[in-house]
């Protein structure tokens, strides 16, 4: 062993929690963070084979998928959970729930942009899984550097969730959400957001021609 | 006390004495910035977190509160949000006439024939608001500072294996609002990161409008607006065209003057990937 | 032991990996269905126990909340996995946090007795956000014209603040009984922000009554 073994035990330790919390599989990139740059990656990669040993026999395994390290369960251990409530539907994470709310409120937008409202970079297996339910697609790319593509909603997405057009979905909520801030700084914001605010007013004879329209 | 004092915002200094030099009225060079304004304003959530600030910054007792000078310097206040050409919430102003009333009634002998009852002090329900709302304040901070799901520590969870669920998880128009409400909220930590209030149809016309040129590629300006478009409707797109161009999405071209506009994707033919 | 070894083993296997793959905290109903009767409560508890035990000096902890047990990071753990991780958890306004307050110690209440204690409008997205967040729920409608909905808080607020009922979290100040010592410590320089120090004197305890006799 290249390292103390009280050092080895803490990293482990380290490693479990870090891939046990997170919402998507556990990449490397992310672990050698982890480490400050402190290990490198064949060190870390002998603990992650370490703990999967550590876990065998347990109702849960420690498995590497495309896009990472992630906890999950047996199949015969799952079968007997299951056999109580059988119908837990699955869930999307969190991750993948967010950009779908942000590509359908603000589409068409980037990876860039998402990446830019969430604060943090999109896994691209989150896009993937969007795509492969058939609930974005590419629309176009946008024309700056990198050509990056711009991503929207579909129309089994409408389907899927049981709307006529985006028009139907919860309307979206701003960022201000004290009264007080709205009432005393809406006559400073400039004019477009004035102008919007019109259209808005007449946002239900506009619903009713794009319902209109699009139930034939 | 001048203005200056009472305007000078959050860092507060010392306790401002309170001896009851009246103020007549607010001198007309007092120049606040709107910026300035706005950020002391927003740093108050209504007109009783306001109060409770004259109260604890003149070291004000909150059960024997000398209705004139509060209600002096809250007054002082609201001049200063009007003169700032705010427009004052309404809740603000309510405040004023309720202290307005109190001082008043401070001010008028109490009739004989109350006297057998116990005697009410007009103050007494600003008073117990006050008071109400500070406990609450307390425990708001209080709660923030307890550790919480997701900051201080987070669940750990395994997965389930994938090639045990057939089933895709289903996604409710409440769940998608649930996780844009989620997004909001961590944005408020990335203040440059602002997003303005915008109206969801522009987007959706503009995916519409993408859409099309993926098809054709030019396509006539007015081929854009089909005939028997409501005025909102064409307004909206018309903004929707706008905001593509200023996004670089798509060109508007012309080949000479009054020639008819054309509109394409910028740039190359585009592929859907469905 | 009152049971074989292997079988304890086996038993604790499954309870790890139920309690791992729930989406919720997992309580005794589960687990006594999981064993379809098998085994008593009591032995559930000591297995439960015994797993709390064999995670010790890990990253991960079980605990008992509100509406079970579940699988958690350490503060310290999560405070390293935090500093690599970009996506900040979410921060809460004021208003948010005032109104969470107002509904967890005055519940059931409602909109409009919020704003009473508030003096101010409470925007929708203020109680919107709490309700996304799954800390706050209608429980009823009060007898009213307009039947306002009556809000309170759920299971979840209590096991996301890792606390297992109301009467658990910081007690109401009693402002009204010593005046005196609030007007001692309560901190003059107090920021308008609403930096309040922590008072820890003179607190009644919230209980049943306080919370349903005291609302406006």
């Amino acid at each position: 062993m290249s390292v103390d073994q009280s050092v080895a035990q803490e990293a482990k330790k380290l490693i479990e929690a870090s891939i046990l919390v997170a919402e998507e599989p556990v990449n490397m990139a992310f672990l050698k963070k982890l480490f400050v740059g402190q290990f490198e990656q064949k060190q870390i990669q002998q603990w992650l084979e370490e703990l999967q040993e550590d876990w065998r026999g347990r109702g849960i395994e420690l498995v590497e998928v495309a896009s990472g390290w992630r906890f999950q369960s047996k199949a015969d251990v799952q079968d007997k959970i299951n056999a109580v409530n059988p119908e837990k539907p699955p869930r999307y994470s969190r991750s993948v729930m967010e950009t779908l709310a942000i590509i359908a409120y603000r589409q068409p937008v980037t990876r860039g942009d998402i990446e830019e409202i969430r604060g943090v970079a999109v896994a691209s297996n989150v896009i993937r899984t969007l795509e492969a339910r058939g609930w974005v697609e590419v629309l176009g790319y946008r024309e700056v550097p990198g050509k990056p593509a711009l991503y929207g909603t579909t129309k089994q997405f409408l389907d899927d969730l049981n709307i006529h057009s985006l028009s139907d979905l919860p309307p979206l909520m701003d960022l201000q959400d004290n009264p007080n801030e709205v009432a005393l700084t809406l006559p400073l914001e400039e004019t477009i957001g004035g102008e919007l605010e019109l259209i808005e007013s007449n946002e239900t004879h506009l619903n009713d021609t794009t319902l209109s329209s699009e139930t034939t | 006390m001048s203005e200056a004092d009472i305007l000078e915002i959050p860092v507060t200094q010392p306790i401002a004495k309170v001896n009851g030099e009246p103020i007549s009225s607010l001198p007309t060079d007092l120049y606040i910035p709107p910026e300035a304004l706005e950020v002391f304003l927003e740093s108050f959530e209504g007109p009783l977190d306001l109060l409770l600030y004259l109260i604890r910054k003149n070291s004000l007792d909150i059960l024997d509160i000398p209705m004139a000078e509060l209600t002096r310097q809250y007054m002082t206040y609201v001049e200063a949000m009007r003169h700032g050409r705010l427009e004052l919430a309404a809740e603000y102003l309510v405040m004023a006439a309720v202290l307005i009333e109190i001082k008043s009634r401070m001010l008028l002998p109490v009739p004989p024939a109350n006297t057998e009852e116990e005697e009410i002090d007009p103050r007494a329900a600003l008073m117990r608001r006050l008071l109400e709302y500070e406990r609450i304040k307390m425990a708001a901070h209080e709660l923030e500072e307890m550790p919480r799901e997701g900051r201080e520590f987070k669940r750990a969870h395994a997965w389930v294996d994938d090639t045990l669920v057939e089933r895709l998880p289903e996604v409710s128009l409440r769940d998608l609002q649930d996780a844009w409400v989620l997004v909001l909220s961590r944005i408020k930590m990335n203040k440059h990161h602002r997003i303005s209030r915008e109206q969801l149809s522009v987007r959706e016309y503009m995916a519409k409008i993408l859409k099309r040129l993926n098809e054709h590629q030019f396509v006539a300006f007015m081929d854009l607006f089909d005939e028997g478009m409501s005025v909102p409707v064409a307004v909206v797109n018309f903004i929707a065209i706008l905001e593509l161009v200023k996004e670089r999405m798509v060109n508007v071209s012309q080949t000479e003057a009054y020639a008819p506009l054309y509109v394409s994707l910028g740039g190359e033919p585009v592929e859907l990937a469905s």
